[in-house]
């Protein structure tokens, strides 16, 4: 499984945009709650560790939804494709 | 300033290396950490003094009771800090730059909506056993408290910040924060003036139905309530002022 | 020896301390103002006056504030001989510079009157404090606290003269007392095993050896800066810029005579005599006030200010005092100790004569004074009393400080420092004469004057006239000075 | 305590760590710590601290990653370093 | 080798904390951009969390909680509890109250920086202080 | 109440807090009255404790009830308060200054922030709660928790000022997440050798197990200190004190300057004497080439020195006295590492004056910048004149600064030049001297300044930015800034007569300690 | 018996959510663009979480019959378990609710963003009705 | 009455969560539930008015719905492997924004079909306007699929008044 993660941590270095990242970081906290329930079984416990993975799941939603909320609420930026040679469109120009 | 953090980094770096050759094996079983006298009894009597599974649980809101009323208020504190701060009260803009470009205006997403309303409710009742079983499963009042504050973060994040400060505006905020601090340290003050030193619980089995060690685990629970009280407030609260800038309209 | 506990230093040296209030309090009423300083300069002589008899049956008289201020030390009053006559002279001359004040300060038109009178208390308690205290740390307390009381005084007329002038005085004064008697106090307060009360053995004795207590010594003598020791000594000139009664009492009397006071303090009561006569470090000190009574006496030569030349003739008297307490012979401690009383009388005539110069003829150089005996015989009279009283000549108290200096000086066997006395009072002659001779008798068509300058206010010369004659009737009575000296030096007279 | 889980998981929040501070923008930056609480998350369960694993889990996923996302949305986006 | 035995196998986490230590402190010390440093900072505090968790892992144990059965309520007596069987829950505990604390700063920091951004109009420490150096200043 | 009255030290303030927030955000009126009365049982507590203290010895308040193992003899498994005199005397500084500073903030608050005057004293109440609770908490992670809260509210009411501070805050939550992480840290390495978090347990287990010697150990001492070091702003790292205390709000300043750098002080000499005792804090360790005290003691005697020239190298008045107070913490942190009893002692009892002297400083410049508008020197012109009372006060608070009898400032000197003398660390000694003619320096000049009636002066800009509030200018001084800053003065000649008192107070506790002198 | 088959199905259930999920991440890789990488992320991540959980679940009664002193023991046993194995799969119905949501909200993000979707214009562009939509204006 | 039936079904999820029975724990479960339905028992259902076999019904069908969508996505999962796997895959990506209007009036019905739409191969909803959906399709045939059976299917749960219009429509397109 953590094999299976590594390319999306590829994403998650590279790239391009930053949603990208968030694509790939949403699906690294879905896993994570997978995870965690198997942790609890290695602990045999998998009662307790259930818990917070269903915490896990309610709560990376909110980090997702937060996250495209932000676009949502910004003007649009022109991409090409180095988003990082943008200058910031909300910044004051003081 | 930059070779300075350098240095100032490996030097620290260094230090703390040159003791790592001293610790006990990580893990190991007799380290003075793990198989001292300290955690040996937490481990070994806190069935006997408190009637509470989840020794983390016990040793937070008894042992360490005093700790964790602290850290209420370290929570508490991040929130009025927060808002002195940052909040705007209208009129306390001058000087500063043009409001910026980012606020669009609000268009609420059915699939979002929709979504949240159905999972707000379960992650509610979810903080909330989660609040309730802190003595038989990991968890407690900090972690329900979170969730619950995530829960209304949620729907600010559904509905926009202004929807959600009408389920619990800026005035219920500051009462529910101090509400949870009060139950806290009012569960230690009943203990006090009944005669037993601050957050005594066992002491309180005189006012409920209950043993002295039941009493304890009661109280736990009391005082787990409370810090949910308060890191729910203040959890949104924190989100509420970043992220409108302080001024509860508009924003993220 | 007897010790009677009382309140009576404390309430001498309240007496002006509390005479602050109704003076500020009644700052707009300045006739009722100086009638507090008055009855204060009164109650307090009155309250010496009351200690005088158990002083002079060689009892000595104890008041304690606080019992154990730092460990082993008290904050604590102790009146003996050497105290006694100093806070005697003090008292005494407050009462007539008050007088004077009183004549100068309406007659120059100063302002600020209350803040001065006020200060002039304040500074007037922390003389007498120090004269009273019974330890190094009292006495250091006191000192600091006159050091701060003068600072206004000093810069009373607020403008950019005064101000260099305070800023020089208080550079002196604080820098020195700080760098070096507060660590050489304490290292004698951790020598000594926590005990600072001055004893006629001295506290410190036989506890450091002699590098130690020459190092010790320095650090004092210069420490106590207000003694003018070159070099050290640039502070006394540049303070003359205060009004004359202040340069008169405080740089003729309380000021520049508290450091050596304190000198003699620390010679007679930290180290003890004896003790420091069994090393011979004492005479370091004795070759620097002696220079230093050479050098300043040359430089007042060259001073036309008159004030500025009285001022290095102050450095010079002091020296004479430090000189002889070095001296460590019993005639020289008694001499420096009755050269206080002594020099105090010559020297606060000769200020108060300067001021009434000012105030009467606005003149402050000596080379426009050609001729003022003429318009002013009384006060140009005094002044010349006041000069055979610096310059040690009969018939006044000067002559017996300085008899008994010079005894000291040869008693001690050391023939160089005889030689500093005899030049430096042909230099006090030489500079202090010639002032007197073109007063009196220049021809009259030198005289600068315009025929209206008549004599200063009368509350200007009443104490100037009284202080000259003080000065010759200290040299007929010096009875009652030297049986205080006595009980310091411990042989009887 | 599982060791493998350990190592890897370790490894892994270094390298997370080390992305979220070179990364030029901030959003991504915040988002990237999101993952950094993942793991530690997954960490603290690893060895046994279910209490600050769910502590770390509702924060990090919750709340930490939330408010910087907001702090980013209120300034600005794009940093030097 | 031995040294690798010996100093970094069994003591790996404690070298991995104080990587992600420098780390954290390096950004918290030399970064230019003020969110950035607060990132830092969260993972400094992390690493020292890490320390402490690490502190408490005991080979073999079980998460620190007791079974039901074990409690004396429900069957009395219940099985003796076995020390080495949990891990030690002290340190979680404390790291508890750390996380918390680490989250207040972090959105005190955040506010701070939000303040920042408003008064400014960046969140560079060099623009920043450039624009400092043109007001009056003592 | 004897018995409960250490624990109503710091409850008080937090229900005060807790008050304002049920009431206060309604009744803006009623925040000062219950930050006073809460403050004020809290003084009386510490009063009662101290009292307690006095009468039966150092004692201890066990929080939950938890006794120690075996009898009383084991080790301690809840959180227990500990009072001795020393920390009864700290305490009592925190229960008077906070009050003071409360009477004087009734004007200066509504000023500064106006709409925020609720919040303003929650953070208020909870800081002094923070500091009551470091100061009297025996156990080393409750400590980090207090810590925490202390600083948490004093980054929000630094940053509550103008937007410099904030800016200034900000750096101050970098530094001080740092120090506060260092102590923890410190703490863990201690941790993870004794397994016990009380700082007496702690200490025990090291004699027990002769762990003196271990680099853990070694290492977690070097942490806490580093720790502490930054949290009170010892010389090297300093740099976010002085921004932050002066671009703060007036009350902000006036309550942390005394009380934050003083605390933390205590805290580290709570740690040399009671978790590491101090037979390790001073003796010569084998391995290192360097006397572990004589290293700091040279560090603060630089500290001093650069603290008093950076001090006079400033226009501003806060800013100066920030700048003194770098110096001031030389001066404790020296003494404290003296290694010898007159030094702890100093080193404790200056705490007590130097934060009476700050107090006094502070708020006399708080006066005058509420009656002038700025605060720089050259602004200072005919003060005397204009305000005498204030400038009176600041006088006293400045001689006490300077060192001059008979305020305290001057004995807290004289313990530590004689503990330097008899430890033979002469570069303390002279620096010390030295800081005290800077200071002598400083204060001239501005009584000078004050003094002289005003020369040619061009326009001079004011310090605050623009944006800030618009300083309005008081046209009398109010009684409740008046008459704190005169208990202030008061207090520094009352505690400089009684400081022997004091003095004995400290030494009883520290008597069980058994000193001895450096080796060289 | 009964254990074996429980530990084959949850075993091929956690399998099968692997493959997927490898899928989805060679997709996220892969795919050209931002939407596409959506596409494999938002299902493949969906699905495999939820056959992993569900396969879990399953996975809890493996042990059901394990020695047991009693009938209550073993109702215990099955409560306990039977618990978990319902947890874990409401927590796969949180999942199926929460992912394609968050999914859409990014999409939806990017989409406002301005981000350009990487479209073919095919021949029968025509077929759908309202005709292709350049995105960003 | 709605608040009732939201109250059971929060107990229900607390039972599910909770695990223990003893009156103390359940009792807090009543309590939290209470609490959470005066919180926010707003936000569950949209019509408040419905009747309580209304709702059983919908539930009852919702279930078999989510039994044919576990289907499609296993469907769609397949096809998202084919697409990454293959090396032939990426050829067949062929991308488009498709929009296309929806018949179903309720707020909920409209979720649920965005959700199915985002769940089944190759296609995921971008954006609601309105009754508008624009939808993105990964592929022509994923845009191809988008047909009217699953709206059919969804209003047949929700919206039965509007169901036999769809089903017509429905028909017509599978085939």
């Amino acid at each position: 499984m953590f094999v299976l993660m590594l390319p999306v941590m590829y994403r998650v270095v590279l790239g391009p945009t930053a949603l990208d990242r968030i694509v790939a970081i949403n699906m690294i906290g879905t896993k994570t709650a997978v995870l965690l329930v198997v942790i609890g079984q290695f602990f045999d416990q998998a009662g307790m560790f259930v818990d917070f993975a269903l915490a896990y799941a309610l709560l990376n939603f909110v980090g997702s939804l937060a996250a495209a909320r932000y676009f949502k609420r910004t003007r649009p930026i022109h991409h090409d494709l180095n988003p990082d040679s943008q200058p910031e469109p909300g910044a004051p120009a003081i | 300033m930059k070779g300075l953090a350098l240095f100032a980094v490996a030097f620290t770096g260094a230090l703390l290396l040159y003791a790592t050759g001293d610790f006990p094996d990580w893990g190991s079983l007799d380290s003075p950490a793990n198989g001292g006298e300290l955690s040996t009894h937490y481990i070994k009597e806190v069935r006997k003094e408190t009637e509470v599974p989840n020794i983390v649980t016990a040793v937070l809101a008894d042992y360490r009771g005093f700790d964790t009323m602290f850290e209420t208020v370290v929570v508490f504190v991040a929130g009025i800090a927060i808002i002195a701060v940052l909040r705007d009260f209208g009129n306390g803009s001058r000087g500063y730059p043009p409001a910026l470009a980012n606020n669009l205006p609000e268009e609420p997403d059915l699939i979002v909506t929709q979504t949240c309303n159905l999972v707000i409710p379960v992650l509610q009742i979810f903080a909330l056993y989660v609040l309730a079983h802190g003595h038989h499963s990991p968890g407690g009042g900090f972690q329900g408290g979170v969730m619950l504050g995530a829960s209304y973060i949620l729907i600010a994040l559904a509905n926009g910040v202004e929807a959600a400060m009408k389920i619990l505006s800026e005035r219920k905020i500051l009462l529910m924060a101090a509400t949870g601090i009060l139950i806290y340290s009012g569960t230690g003050l009943v203990c006090l003036l009944l005669g037993e030193n601050f957050l005594d619980y066992h002491v309180l089995s005189r006012i409920l139905p209950t043993d002295p060690i039941m009493a304890r685990s009661h109280a736990m629970l009391f005082v787990e309530t409370g810090v949910a009280f308060t890191v729910t407030a203040v959890m949104f609260s924190i989100y509420a002022n970043l992220a409108t800038r302080g001024t509860l309209k508009g924003g993220l | 020896m007897e010790t009677i506990t009382s309140p009576i230093p404390l309430f001498a040296c309240l007496a002006s301390l509390l005479a602050v209030i109704p003076i500020v309090a009644f700052g707009k009423n300045p006739n009722l103002r100086e009638s507090f300083t008055f009855s204060a300069g009164f109650a307090k002589l009155t309250l010496v006056l009351l200690m005088l008899p158990w002083v002079l049956d060689g009892k000595i008289v104890e008041f304690t504030f606080v019992d154990e201020i730092v460990k082993g030390v008290p904050l604590q009053f102790r009146v003996d001989g050497l105290g006694m006559l100093f806070t005697l002279v003090a008292s005494t001359l407050w009462i007539l510079t008050s007088l004077y004040a009183i004549g100068y300060m309406r007659g120059a038109h100063e302002g600020s009157q209350t803040r001065f009178f006020a200060f002039f208390a304040v500074s007037l308690s922390a003389t007498l404090g120090v004269a009273f205290a019974a330890n190094l740390l009292t006495m250091y307390l006191f000192y600091e606290m006159l050091s701060l009381a003068t600072f206004p005084l000093v810069t009373h007329h607020q403008d950019r003269e005064a101000r260099t002038g305070g800023r020089t005085y208080l550079t002196y004064l604080l820098s020195t007392s700080i760098g070096f008697v507060l660590p050489a106090m304490i290292y004698c307060y951790w020598k000594s095993g926590g005990n600072m009360d001055f004893s006629t053995g001295g506290f410190l004795a036989e506890k450091v050896g002699p590098t130690e207590s020459l190092v010790l010594l320095l650090l004092f003598v210069f420490g106590f800066a207000k003694s003018g020791v070159m070099p050290f000594h640039s502070w006394l000139p540049n303070a003359m810029v205060a009004p004359t009664p202040v340069s008169a009492l405080l740089h003729a009397v309380a000021v520049v005579k508290v450091g050596v006071f304190c000198i003699i303090r620390v010679f007679t009561g930290v180290f003890g005599t004896d003790f420091l006569k069994t090393m011979d470090v004492a005479v370091v000190i004795s070759w620097i006030a002696g220079f230093t009574v050479i050098v300043s006496s040359l430089i007042a030569l060259t001073q036309d200010n008159l004030k500025r030349r009285l001022a290095f003739s102050t450095i010079g008297q002091l020296s004479y005092i430090v000189l002889g307490v070095s001296l460590l012979s019993t005639f020289g401690v008694t001499g420096s100790i009755l050269h206080i009383a002594m020099h105090a009388c010559g020297k606060i005539t000769l200020f108060f004569c300067a001021g009434a110069i000012y105030v009467a003829a606005h003149k402050k150089y000596i080379s426009e004074l050609v001729g003022i005996g003429r318009v002013m015989p009384v006060t140009m009279s005094a002044f010349f009393i006041g000069s055979l009283s610096v310059i040690g000549l009969p018939v006044t108290g000067g002559l017996i400080s300085k008899f008994y200096l010079v005894m000291g000086t040869m008693q001690a066997g050391h023939m160089g420092l005889l030689a500093v006395f005899l030049v430096s009072s042909i230099l006090n002659a030489a500079y202090f004469l010639p002032i007197v001779y073109k007063a009196f008798l220049c021809r009259p068509e030198e005289s600068q004057f315009e025929p209206g300058i008549k004599e200063a206010p009368l509350a200007c010369v009443v104490p100037l006239c009284i202080t000259s004659i003080m000065s010759v009737l200290l040299f007929f009575f010096p009875g009652i000075l030297l049986d205080l000296a006595s009980l310091i030096t411990g042989v009887g007279n | 305590m599982i060791p493998a889980f350990d190592i890897i998981l370790l490894v892994f929040l270094v390298v997370t760590s080390v992305i979220a501070l070179r990364v030029r923008d901030l959003l991504a930056a915040s988002m990237v710590f999101g993952i950094y609480s993942f793991l530690i998350c997954l960490l603290w369960a690893e060895m046994t601290a279910v209490d600050v694993a769910f502590t770390e889990a509702a924060v990090g996923a919750g709340v930490s990653t939330v408010i910087m996302v907001a702090t980013v949305y209120q300034t600005a986006r794009r940093s030097k370093d | 080798m031995e040294f690798f035995e010996q100093l970094i196998i069994p003591k790996f986490n404690y070298w991995i904390y104080v990587i992600l230590m420098m780390i954290g402190m390096r950004a918290m010390i030399a970064k230019n951009n003020l969110v950035k440093k607060l990132i830092g900072m969260a993972i400094f505090q992390t690493a020292i969390i890490l320390f402490y968790v690490s502190i408490g892992v005991k080979e073999g144990a079980n998460i620190p909680i007791l079974d039901h059965h074990m409690m004396p309520g429900e069957i009395h007596g219940g099985d003796p509890v076995v020390v080495a069987e949990f891990a030690n829950p002290l340190p979680h505990v404390l790291m508890l109250t750390a996380i918390v604390v680490g989250v207040a700063t972090l959105g005190l920091a955040l506010a701070m920086s939000q303040k920042i951004y408003r008064a400014y109009g960046t969140l560079e420490e060099d623009d920043i202080l450039s624009q400092i150096k043109l007001e009056p200043n003592d | 109440m004897g018995e409960q009255a250490p624990i109503v030290i710091v409850l008080a303030p937090l229900f005060g807090a807790l008050l304002i927030a049920f009431v206060g955000i309604r009744f803006k009126a009623l925040c000062l009255p219950v930050t006073l009365g809460a403050l004020s049982l809290s003084l009386a507590a510490t009063v009662e404790t101290f009292r307690t203290v006095l009468a039966r010895g150092e004692f201890v308040y066990l929080l939950g009830g938890w006794k120690r193992l075996q009898e009383g003899d084991g080790i301690s498994i809840g959180i227990e308060y500990r009072v001795d005199t020393i920390s009864g005397l700290v305490l009592l500084v925190i229960a008077a200054v906070s009050l003071l500073v409360a009477i004087y903030s009734r004007t200066r608050v509504v000023a500064d922030t106006p709409d925020r005057v609720p919040y303003y004293y929650m953070l208020y109440l909870l800081l002094v709660a923070g500091l009551a609770g470091m100061t009297i908490t025996n156990d080393a992670f409750n400590l980090y928790v207090l810590l925490e809260i202390s600083s948490l509210t004093s980054y929000a009411l630094i940053a509550v000022g103008s937007r410099r501070a904030v800016l200034s805050a900000f750096n101050y939550v970098i530094m001080g997440t740092i120090g506060a992480s260092f102590y923890l840290l410190g703490i863990g390495y201690l941790y993870i050798k004794t397994g016990v978090l009380n700082m007496q347990d702690i200490h025990a287990v090291i004699i027990a197990n002769d762990l003196a010697e271990s680099p853990s150990i070694r290492v977690a001492s070097v942490l806490i200190l580093m720790g502490v070091w930054i949290k009170m702003a010892f010389f090297p790292l300093h740099a976010w004190l002085p921004n932050a205390y002066s671009y703060s709000p007036t009350t902000t300043g006036a309550l942390m300057a005394p009380l934050v750098t003083k605390v933390m002080i205590y805290i580290m000499i709570r740690m040399m004497v009671t978790v590491f005792g101090l037979d390790y804090s001073f003796r010569a360790t084998p391995g290192m080439p360097l006397h572990w005290s004589n290293l700091v003691v040279t560090l603060s005697s630089i500290a001093i020195v650069a603290g008093s020239v950076m001090a006079l190298s400033r226009r501003d008045l806060k800013k100066m006295l920030t700048y003194i107070i770098i110096a001031e913490v030389g001066y404790m942190v020296g003494g404290a590492w003296l290694a010898n009893e007159k030094g702890m002692t100093g080193a404790v009892y200056h705490i007590v004056s130097d934060a009476f002297m700050t107090l006094c400083l502070f708020l006399a410049v708080g006066v005058i910048i509420a009656r002038t508008g700025q605060s720089r020197i050259e602004g200072m012109n005919g003060l005397f004149k204009k305000m005498p009372l204030t400038m009176a006060a600041f006088t006293i608070g400045a001689l006490s600064m300077i060192g001059l009898p008979p305020t305290c400032g001057f004995f807290s000197k004289w313990y530590l030049v004689g503990a330097g003398i008899e430890a033979g660390q002469w570069h303390y000694v002279g620096a010390l001297l030295f800081s005290s003619l800077m200071n002598a320096v400083i204060f001239f000049r501005i009584f000078e300044m004050a003094y002289f009636p005003k020369e040619v002066n061009e326009a001079e800009p004011a310090c605050f930015d623009p944006d800030a509030h618009p300083l309005e200018t008081l046209e009398k001084t109010p009684s409740s800034m008046a008459i704190p800053l005169w208990i202030s003065a008061v207090t520094l000649i009352v505690l400089g007569v009684f400081n022997y008192t004091i003095v004995q107070w400290i030494a009883s506790a520290l008597q069980s300690l058994n000193f001895f002198p450096a080796a060289g | 018996m009964f254990e074996i088959t429980i530990s084959i199905i949850s075993g091929a259930l956690i399998c099968g959510g692997l493959v997927f999920f490898l899928g989805a991440a060679v997709g996220l890789v892969r795919f050209p663009d931002f939407y596409t990488r959506m596409h494999s992320a938002g299902k493949g991540d969906t699905l495999s979480t939820i056959m992993i959980l569900l396969g879990i679940a399953l996975y809890q009664f493996h042990d059901l019959f394990r020695e047991a002193h009693s009938l209550e023991e073993f109702f215990e046993h099955f409560k306990i378990e039977l618990l978990v194995a319902i947890k874990v799969t409401a927590i796969s119905v949180l999942i199926m609710l929460t992912s394609p949501t968050s999914t859409h909200a990014l999409m939806e993000a990017g989409y406002d963003d301005g981000m350009e979707p990487f479209t073919c214009e095919d021949e029968d562009a025509d077929e759908n009705q309202n005709g292709k939509e350049s995105a960003g204006q | 009455m709605y608040q009732v039936l939201v109250f059971f079904l929060l107990l229900l999820t607390w039972v599910i969560f909770s695990g223990l029975f003893d009156p103390f724990h359940l009792s807090l479960g009543v309590l939290s539930c209470l609490l959470v339905t005066w919180m926010s028992s707003g936000m569950l259902f949209a019509d408040r008015a419905a009747s309580v076999w209304s709702r059983g019904r919908q539930a009852f069908l919702l279930i078999g719905y989510a039994s044919w969508l576990l289907w499609q996505i296993v469907l769609a999962n397949v096809h998202i492997l084919k697409l990454a796997l293959s090396p032939s895959g990426l050829e067949e990506v062929r991308p488009r924004v498709v929009r296309f209007r929806t018949g179903l009036r309720s707020e909920f019905g409209k979720f649920v079909l965005a959700q199915s739409i985002t769940l089944t191969p190759g296609t995921v909803t971008i954006k609601i306007i309105g009754d508008e959906f624009v939808i993105h399709a990964i592929s022509r045939l994923a845009a191809d699929g988008l047909d009217g059976a699953m709206e059919a299917r969804i209003a047949a749960i929700f919206e039965p008044e509007l169901g036999d219009h769809l089903a017509v429509v429905a028909e017509g397109g599978h085939s």
